[in-house]
């Protein structure tokens, strides 16, 4: 806890992060660039989680928990994600997210 | 009392004989049937002329009156237990009479027939539907019930078309037995109508409730108004309506001319002598009805009939062919018979017109036939129905010949021939009622009495046509039935009617009214006359005369344009005004408002399938701002 | 802790020993022989099915972290089964077309972990549980969608579900966190006894909503399914499009009966919302699909549309017509999904043109092929009409009248696209249809498995009466 | 074992027989067969019905039998029969007789022919049977969709359209007819709180509250009336008639036409009395139209079959009119109407296919004159077309006359003048049945080539003379059949004339 | 001065996130995102959860960066310049995110919060570790179970893409 600084804080600032990580994804061209706005995406939940329990529900340590979890949930998550975009860059030779697109209607 | 339960046995054996011909006809020779049909019409006029003689001399006869027996009566359908359609048989005095005059035609139609169609490919089918329309005819005339009317007033129709329509590979043939059916099937709407409002009101369809004098139902009648008149009036007419198409009265009169189209021994048999007076039977039938509950609709009758009358006799002036000719004159008879019941009253004397009617009925039956059976020897001699192309056949076929003359004598109405009797209590009975009609049948009578003579100047007399081959009197089996129905003309008369056949059934005198008689006779003399300078030697003058009337000659000729105008109606407006319309309103816009929602939820499809981009980013943002529209109506939804 | 309580979890205990095995088997069998392991390792999943339907006590272990109860055991049975005839669906595929025979026991793996995944967030009596089940169920599955060789559909189909996960995974943390921080707690049963009216914790249950319905693919969460779908192998599509939105919808469910209990009348009208989107824009899009596979991931799409109406009002009964419409709905599409695979395996073709005349070569296929969609279709007398029936009942019994409506006006539109490929089949000629395929043992019995599910279950009331009598009391 | 079961179970053997035969002549024979039994279970059944209600028995149901199915939704699969399902059944069997006659030189699939055509029977004997909303629902649909298949591979012309837009939309209507059950259902509980059923039964003895018949009366009634071609949903009729072949226009014109008519007489009218009498003005119009509509429709036609279908529009929805008479007569007449335009319209379709096979064509333009070369089937069509147009001594004329009688029973003008004006239909029949008969079968013969045409075969012949049978039969003696129906009409028009 | 600390660290974090998503340059982004996540780091530092900022250093900056670093270098330039989004897509992107931003935030602020507990957190690595280790109320041993087949299964995944490489 932190002398007079508010939970809210916390929370408007997570909340930002996260829309700052949905604006990337939702606008970044590079595949790997969205993949690391959801990182951020992660990161401002983990914020959350963090700021609750901390200043909330101190007796248990669930936000903090909770929080290591996404982090190795995470790690797994760009493996295989890192892993299938290079494959897929292997093949249409870019990673340029609007290329993506022979699936459609 | 007599049980006449045996009278049974006729409907079943026209029946059988129906049936039997119709299905095995194929099979056999061809004579075989006609014999077959033939002995069972004939086995059918045996015990008509005993049923009739059993009744009339007694049998049918209660403290001078004759009654209504049912000696048969069984439920065929039932609605309730008060509106039952039952199949029966009931013998009066106007069924008798009937019994007698179909089978009586019935029989000489057939054997006439024997030698008549002789080689035609249809022989077998011919006789099968003959014994079809005996059996519907004789069905009619003897049933307990409107209904039951009504049930064989269809199938009288339908034999009818099968008959007109025997020569199927013509087509004006197969157009004439359509137009018929047609034009009596929309009549028959109305009698159907007529006796639904008719059973709502009296609940019953049994005609010895309906037509008691005393009974209910005719007490019941006048009540409820509409339109002015009572129901009861209103049901009476639409029956009426259903009688004016079976009886081919004007407007209705179209198809009978056409019908002529039909083998001429089945025109002698349907459209003379039994199934167009149908409509006149059944006023008689109902005529308590109509005398007590609804005089209004009685007088409606007889105008019809007058008109009717006067009006067929007018174009029956101009026709040259001699079928249509006689056409034309069994309508104006059959207006009379209308105009008759029309200007008659209930009970006793007053019945006269009715008891007229009957009489005219009988007696017009037999010259009728005989009328048409000679026209058909004719036109089997010569093979046309022109009149242009006859002329000078007395010497060729005597015994047709003289018939016809007799014939012609009786239908105009000169004594002593059967003719003039009836005809006189109808102008008697109009004279009493009504001047105006009075006069109209006067009139009638004269144009009567021309137009047969006419006809029969221009067939017998006249010029001498060549002949290819020249014509030779009709073999004896035609001959005989002319003869036989000849003798009828010349003695029917003589039967004492009003003792015999009267609205009430008592019997009651009539003698001869010479005050109206005599001028009568001498209407139908000048006639005769005129006919005679006109058409007994080969002259110009016809030609000079109906130049002279010019248009109107043509009006006339063809025959007021009437069936120009139902061509109009049933063409113009029923085919292309309203069944192409609802063909292409079915197609166009119903269906196409079912293949529409189809094809909008196709468009639809097409429309949005850039929603499905292929673009992740596109997807994550309809995600989100999904998601995003989600809370919104979330929230809103959580303020309310 | 009795180590006896372990048996609650014997699905998940039995299914990791076969990971386990398979791990083993593929280390020390050689490459040549790799392709003995389908048989034995179709054995064990078998008895593992069997396994799951004995009757064993429920209840709560790790503190409340897992839990079961008769319907989680039925809802993980019926995975089992699911998961089973894809196994057995995919030996052709796995033997013939695999991105080489050496990654037969990957698939494997990743598949039963998957569904070790499935099985834990169907049981999971906290929301980390939950998390990391749906992760497990989702993310190694990526890999299998993009494994196919050669085909950069494949990584693309790939790439979209991995990062659309991401992203879903993101916004469903995001809920989580907010849950967590109004309600104190991720034990599913102490959030349920905490829930207070307000707009925070209606948006936590909205963005966790969101996370499953994407699963499920529920408009406007539907986007990624046709292209992954079709992108994908066929069978890893049946897997995605049957077991992974099957064991969603199961969660959601639980989630909506236990967790959310408390904001009832918030999750019915975004049901009732996302009910009609779904259905109708999975409808609309089907209609004028050409390939079979990006066919049925709109049908399946418009599938999902259903499932909401047994939930909205939330009964018991409409809870059991959910887990009978699901029980069907995976017969009925791995019935469809076998056909296609089969087609696909053996000539490579997709389009729903070149499955004119199939049926006067490939009458076998073409019967179950229609077997299936009019179960889709909800035709009787096969099974599909008696959860759509049981689906609408319930929805009506909570008076929803307009929404079961729309949804018999779209069951109709499904039904004229499914007849589309039912004309395809057996009424348009074709000079040239795709020949006789020869199936092998695996294929015709996975075939003949669904067939008889299609036609047998919907008559079979005691299946439909058992399911109810689990969920007696949910509410 | 219970004869009503083994009206469902003999079908689904016969299938079963049908799907192991080898050659084309062992699947006409199982069919036959199969179908035969079926024949002789009816008449059977129509007699033990007889000698049960001789013994006394004044259930409103007969043979009522009942199993546990879903028990957690309450339903049973509940049969049972009144003399209105008998009837039906028994013209069912008939008419599914002839077809599997007809369609004997079916050579195309004719495995898969059998098979769905048998199927779509099963659906029609298991709807007639129902008492219970729920099965009687599935066994509708099942009757519908082998119908598209039937259409589809076997059809002539348009077939894959008009397969489509008929299976879409009666599927449509039932969609329709769903939610009205389901109303009903939930309606259904006798207590509030207490088991809801759809068990017609025992819903017909409740009162439903009328604001809820309101609703779900129309739903019910249209969900029926499409099958029974109510105007204005009867577009997929002309079209899927015509595109059919000859055996399942047959079944579908003869049978399924008449589970609409069933429907609305036994689940709309029975059980919303209320809604019925307060609403049944608009179906009322709606079906007068029906009736003028498709009998003036039917006049321009050029192709048999859709004048045939036009003609059923019309006659159909004289059966709904008749029943939305709610009177007894009326409703009388509509059964009397049901089974006599079955067999009609199956005699239609069974010559007309006939017909079509010899000429190739059914465009009657292009005939004439055929009375001379085959006149078996002339006389025939002529039969069928007298009994079409209402002649006395066919089966349509006593159904009509019962129609007639009965709606005039009202005596209100709107009642009144609407039967005036369905009585018109008549004349209008007369016009395009004549017009039909005379282009077809009279004149001269049009086209050199059907002089070589041949007369019926045998399994044509047992076809016409079943259904002539049949059809003169109810003409000739209608109050055998008229009582047997009327009696299981009371407990329908009690209701309805309660709410009165 | 803790409170200026956590400004600034507040506003690394905002800031670096910014650049992250907005940055031209594809490496560049990356180091950002790693600046990002050390400030956040710093943050759970300064909230006394040490253990939580240390994965946070070594699994995130440590292993999840320089994996997305790898990747950069596999599949692009490093001096590449991105394309910048299309403004129709960027400015719907941004209502958008905006608009949830708002909302969520709105919501937040209008939540009246439970009291701030004053209870101490034992975020000391043995409570941890004795934790993660529980199978009783709030024990993490059967996440931490699972989270290793998903570990596995993610790893398997992997190879089976990569591995495909070699097979062609």
């Amino acid at each position: 806890m932190i002398e007079g600084i508010q939970l809210e804080f916390f929370l408007v600032l997570g909340t930002l992060v996260f829309f700052i990580g949905i604006y990337g994804f939702l606008t970044r061209k590079n595949l790997i660039t969205m993949l690391m706005s959801a990182e951020l995406i992660l990161n401002a939940v983990n914020i959350n989680f963090v700021a609750f329990n901390k200043y909330l529900y101190p007796e248990n340590l669930e936000g903090q928990f909770f929080a290591l979890f996404i982090i190795a949930i995470a790690a797994t998550e760009v493996a295989v994600a890192v892993s299938i975009i290079i494959s897929l860059y292997r093949k249409i030779k870019s990673i340029d997210v609007e290329k993506v697109n022979e699936l459609k209607y | 009392m007599e049980n006449f339960g045996y009278i049974v046995i006729v409907p079943f054996i026209l029946l059988i004989s129906f049936i039997l011909i119709g299905l095995a006809g194929g099979r056999f020779k061809p004579s075989l049937s006609g014999i077959a049909g033939t002995f069972s019409v004939f086995v059918t006029t045996v015990i008509s002329y005993i049923t009739a003689f059993s009744y009339f001399s007694g049998a049918g006869l209660v403290n001078g009156v004759y009654q209504k027996i049912i000696p048969y009566n069984t439920e065929w359908l039932r609605f309730t237990d008060k509106l039952v359609i039952n199949m029966g048989i009931l013998l009066d005095p106007i069924s008798v009479m009937m019994l007698v005059v179909i089978s009586t035609v019935s029989l000489m139609v057939h054997i006439y027939s024997l030698g008549y169609m002789k080689g035609d490919s249809g022989y077998s089918r011919y006789f099968s539907f003959l014994s079809l329309f005996t059996f519907s005819m004789i069905g009619l005339v003897i049933s307990t019930n409107i209904f039951e009317t009504y049930i064989f007033w269809e199938l009288v129709g339908v034999s009818s078309y099968l008959l007109i329509g025997h020569y199927y590979q013509k087509p004006s043939a197969v157009a004439a037995s359509k137009k018929a059916f047609v034009v009596t099937r929309f009549a028959d709407l109305g009698f159907l109508i007529g006796i639904l409002i008719l059973s709502n009101i009296t609940g019953t369809f049994d005609y010895s409730i309906l037509t008691d004098p005393n009974g209910p139902a005719i007490a019941q009648g006048s009540t409820i108004a509409f339109m002015g008149l009572s129901v009861m009036t209103w049901a009476l007419i639409l029956v009426f309506m259903g009688c004016a198409g079976k009886s081919a009265m004007f407007p209705l009169h179209i198809w009978l001319p056409d019908a002529m189209e039909g083998p001429t021994p089945v025109s002698a048999l349907i459209h003379a002598a039994t199934m167009v007076v149908a409509g006149v039977y059944l006023v008689a039938r109902l005529f308590p009805l109509y005398a007590l509950s609804a005089p209004a609709a009685l007088h409606f009758i007889g105008y019809v009939g007058a008109f009717t009358s006067l009006f067929a006799a007018i174009i029956a002036c101009t026709q040259t062919d001699i079928k249509r000719v006689l056409a034309f004159s069994t309508i104006s008879q059959i207006g009379l018979m209308m105009l008759a019941l029309g200007v008659s009253d209930y009970g006793g004397e007053k019945g006269l017109g009715y008891m007229s009617s009957m009489f005219h009925l009988f007696n017009h039956a037999m010259f009728k036939a005989l009328l048409f059976l000679c026209a058909g020897s004719v036109i089997h001699a010569v093979h046309s129905n022109e009149m242009n192309g006859m002329g000078g056949l007395r010497k060729f076929m005597p015994v047709t010949h003289i018939t016809f003359l007799v014939a012609c004598l009786a239908i105009a109405g000169i004594p002593p021939f059967s003719g003039f009797f009836s005809k006189d209590e109808i102008l008697v009975a109009a004279f009493e009622k009504d001047f105006v009609l009075f006069i109209v049948s006067m009139i009638i009578a004269g144009l009567t009495a021309f137009y047969m003579f006419r006809l029969y100047f221009s067939i017998f007399w006249n010029k001498n046509n060549e002949y290819k081959d020249s014509p030779h009197e009709s073999p004896s089996s035609m001959a005989v039935p002319l003869m036989f129905l000849a003798f009828a003309s010349l003695i029917t008369g003589f039967i004492p009617f009003s003792k015999l056949v009267t609205a009430d059934g008592a019997g009651f005198e009539t003698h001869i009214h010479w005050g109206i008689a005599v001028p009568a006779v001498v209407i139908a003399l000048a006639g005769i006359l005129t006919a005679m300078a006109l058409y007994k030697k080969e002259s110009g003058l016809p030609q000079r005369i109906t130049a002279s009337l010019g248009s109107l000659y043509r009006l006339i000729y063809k025959k007021f344009y009437i069936d120009e105008i139902y061509l109009f109606i049933t063409k113009k407006i029923i085919f292309n005004g309203i069944s192409a319309p609802v063909a292409w309103f079915d197609r166009k816009v119903v269906d196409n408002t079912m293949n529409g929602i189809a094809a909008v939820t196709n468009f639809i499809s097409v429309k949005i399938k850039s929603f499905q981009s292929g673009q992740l980013q596109q997807y994550a943002y309809v995600m989100v701002s999904g998601m995003i529209i989600i809370i919104l109506f979330a929230l809103y939804l959580w303020n309310k | 802790m009795d180590f006896g309580q372990l048996l609650y979890m014997r699905h998940e205990i039995i299914l990791s020993a076969i990971a386990l095995i398979v791990l083993i088997l593929e280390i020390s069998i050689s490459n040549k022989n790799i392709e003995k392991i389908i048989p034995v390792l179709t054995v064990l999943f078998f008895i593992n099915t069997i396994a799951g339907f004995f009757p064993v006590e429920t209840g709560s272990l790790f503190g409340g972290m897992y839990k079961t109860t008769g319907i989680t055991i039925l809802m993980k049975n019926i995975l089992n089964i699911g998961v089973l005839i894809v196994l057995i669906q995919s030996a052709g595929w796995l033997k013939s077309n695999f991105t080489g025979s050496s990654n037969i026991g990957g698939y494997f793996f990743i598949v039963i972990s998957s569904l070790i995944g499935m099985d834990f967030m169907i049981s999971s009596g906290n929301f980390l549980m939950f998390y990391i089940g749906i992760e497990l169920a989702t993310i190694p599955l990526a890999a299998l969608v993009a494994s196919e060789k050669l085909k950069e559909r494949s990584a693309e189909a790939g790439v979209k579900l991995i990062l659309s996960a991401a992203l879903s995974s993101g916004i469903l943390l995001y809920g989580i966190s907010l849950l967590y921080g109004t309600n104190g707690s991720l034990y599913f049963d102490n959030i349920a006894s905490s829930f207070q009216n307000n707009s925070l914790q209606m948006l936590a249950f909205i963005f966790i909503f969101t996370g499953i319905a994407f699963k499920i693919s529920i408009v406007p969460f539907h986007l990624w399914t046709a292209d992954v779908y079709e992108g994908a192998p066929v069978n890893i599509t049946s897997f995605l499009s049957v077991i992974s939105k099957g064991s969603a919808a199961f969660i959601l469910l639980i989630l909506l009966f236990t967790v959310f209990k408390g904001i009832e009348g918030t999750w019915n009208s975004v049901l009732y919302f996302v009910s009609v989107l779904t259905m109708t824009i999975g409808n609309l899009f089907a209609i004028r699909q050409k390939n079979i596979k990006r066919f049925l991931a709109f049908s399946s799409i418009a599938q999902a549309g259903f499932i909401p109406l047994g939930i909205i009002g939330g009964s018991a009964i409409g809870f059991s017509s959910v887990v009978y419409f699901l029980l069907i709905y995976l017969f009925s599409n791995l019935g469809a999904f076998g056909v296609v695979a089969a087609i696909s395996n053996a000539t490579g073709r997709e389009n729903i043109d070149e499955y004119n005349g199939l049926y006067s070569t490939n009458k076998g296929l073409s019967l179950v092929m229609m077997l299936s969609l009019f179960s889709l279709a909800g035709i009787p007398p096969v099974a599909g009409f008696f959860s759509k029936f049981f689906l609408f009942t319930s929805a009506a019994k909570q008076g929803y009248y307009l929404l079961v409506f729309i949804a018999l006006i779209n069951a109709t539109i499904s039904l004229y696209y499914y007849l589309l490929v039912v004309k395809a089949m057996f009424i348009n000629k074709n000079e040239m249809p795709i020949g006789p395929v020869k199936n092998d043992a695996y294929t015709k019995l996975g075939l003949i498995i669904c067939a008889i599910g299609i036609i047998a279950i919907g008559f079979a009331g005691i299946i439909f009466d058992y399911i109810n009598s689990l969920t007696f009391g949910i509410k | 074992m219970d004869i009503l079961i083994l009206l469902i179970l003999v079908p689904v053997l016969t299938v079963l027989a049908i799907s192991i035969s080898r050659t084309k002549e062992q699947i006409r024979m199982s069919a036959a067969v199969g179908m035969g039994i079926q024949l002789v279970q009816a008449t059977y059944l129509v007699f033990a019905y007889l000698a049960e209600r001789k013994n006394g028995n004044v259930d409103d149901m007969l043979f009522v039998r009942s199993w546990e199915w879903f028990k957690s939704f309450n339903i049973q699969f509940s049969i049972g029969v009144d003399g209105i399902s008998v009837s039906l059944i028994a013209l069912t069997a008939i008419v599914i007789f002839t077809g599997v006659l007809t369609s004997w030189k079916v050579d195309n699939l004719s495995k898969e022919f059998f098979i769905s055509l048998i199927v779509l029977t099963t659906g029609v004997f298991g709807f007639f049977i129902s008492l219970d909303l729920f099965s009687m629902f599935l066994f509708f649909e099942l009757a519908v969709i082998p119908m598209y298949l039937l259409i589809g591979i076997w059809g002539s012309g348009p077939k894959e359209y008009a397969a489509m837009k008929l299976t879409l939309m009666l599927m449509g209507a039932s969609a329709v007819l769903l939610l009205g059950i389901l109303g009903l259902y939930v309606n259904s509980a006798a207590a509030p709180g207490g088991l809801m059923t759809f068990n017609i039964i025992d819903i017909s003895r409740l009162n439903i509250p009328m604001e809820v018949q309101r609703i779900f009366f129309p739903l019910l009634f249209v969900g029926f009336g499409v099958l029974g071609a109510l105007f204005p949903f009867h577009t997929w009729s002309p079209d899927g008639h015509s595109s059919a072949p000859t055996a399942v226009s047959m079944l579908h014109a003869g049978v399924l036409m008449k589970m609409g008519g069933y429907g609305c007489l036994r689940v709309a009218m029975y059980l919303m009395p209320g809604a019925a009498n307060e609403m049944g003005w608009i179906f009322i119009v709606l079906t007068s139209i029906s009736v003028v509509y498709g009998a003036f429709g039917a006049i321009v036609q050029k192709d048999l079959k859709y004048i045939n279908a036009y003609s059923s529009v019309s006659h159909c929805g004289l059966v709904l009119f008749a029943i939305l008479m709610s009177d007894k007569i009326s409703a009388n007449g509509a059964v009397l109407q049901m089974i006599s335009h079955g067999l009609m319209t199956a005699l239609f379709f069974a010559l007309i296919g006939m017909i079509y096979e010899r000429t190739h064509t059914r465009d009657i333009r292009f005939m004439g004159g055929l009375m001379k070369v085959i006149p078996f089937l002339g006389v025939a069509y002529m039969i069928a077309g007298l009994a079409s147009l209402g002649l006395p001594g066919l089966s349509g004329f006593v159904a009509e006359m019962n129609v007639f009688v009965g709606a005039f029973q009202h005596s209100d003008t709107f009642h009144r003048i609407a039967t005036i004006v369905v009585c018109s239909s008549i004349v209008i029949t007369a016009v395009y049945i004549l017009r039909v008969v005379a282009t077809l079968l009279l004149g001269p013969i049009k086209n050199n080539d059907f002089n070589l045409i041949k007369d019926a075969v045998w399994f044509e012949r047992a076809t016409v003379i079943i259904l002539i049978f049949a059809i003169a039969g109810i003409g000739m003696a209608p109050l055998w059949l008229s009582d047997f129906i009327s009696r299981s009409l009371d407990p329908i028009i009690l209701k309805l004339s309660m709410i009165k | 001065m803790e409170q200026i600390i956590f400004y600034i660290l507040v506003s690394g974090i905002l800031i670096f996130s910014v650049l992250t998503v907005t940055s031209r340059r594809i490496l560049r982004a990356a180091v950002f995102l790693l600046f990002m996540l050390l400030c956040s780091a710093g943050l759970f530092f300064m909230l006394d959860f040490y253990f939580l900022a240390a994965v946070q250093l070594t699994v995130y900056a440590g292993g999840i960066i320089v994996l997305i670093i790898f990747s950069i270098m596999l599949t692009s330039q490093v001096n590449e310049k991105l394309e910048a989004a299309g403004v129709k897509k960027s400015s719907f992107s941004l209502i958008a995110a905006a608009a949830g931003a708002v909302v969520c935030i709105y919501s937040i602020l209008n939540y009246s919060f439970p009291a701030v507990s004053n209870g101490e957190t034992d975020s000391s690595m043995k409570n941890i570790g004795m934790q993660l280790l529980s199978y009783k109320d709030n024990g993490y041993v059967l996440p931490f179970e699972v989270i290793s087949i998903l570990l596995l299964a993610s790893m398997v995944g992997a190879i089976i893409i990569a591995k495909r490489d070699s097979a062609k």
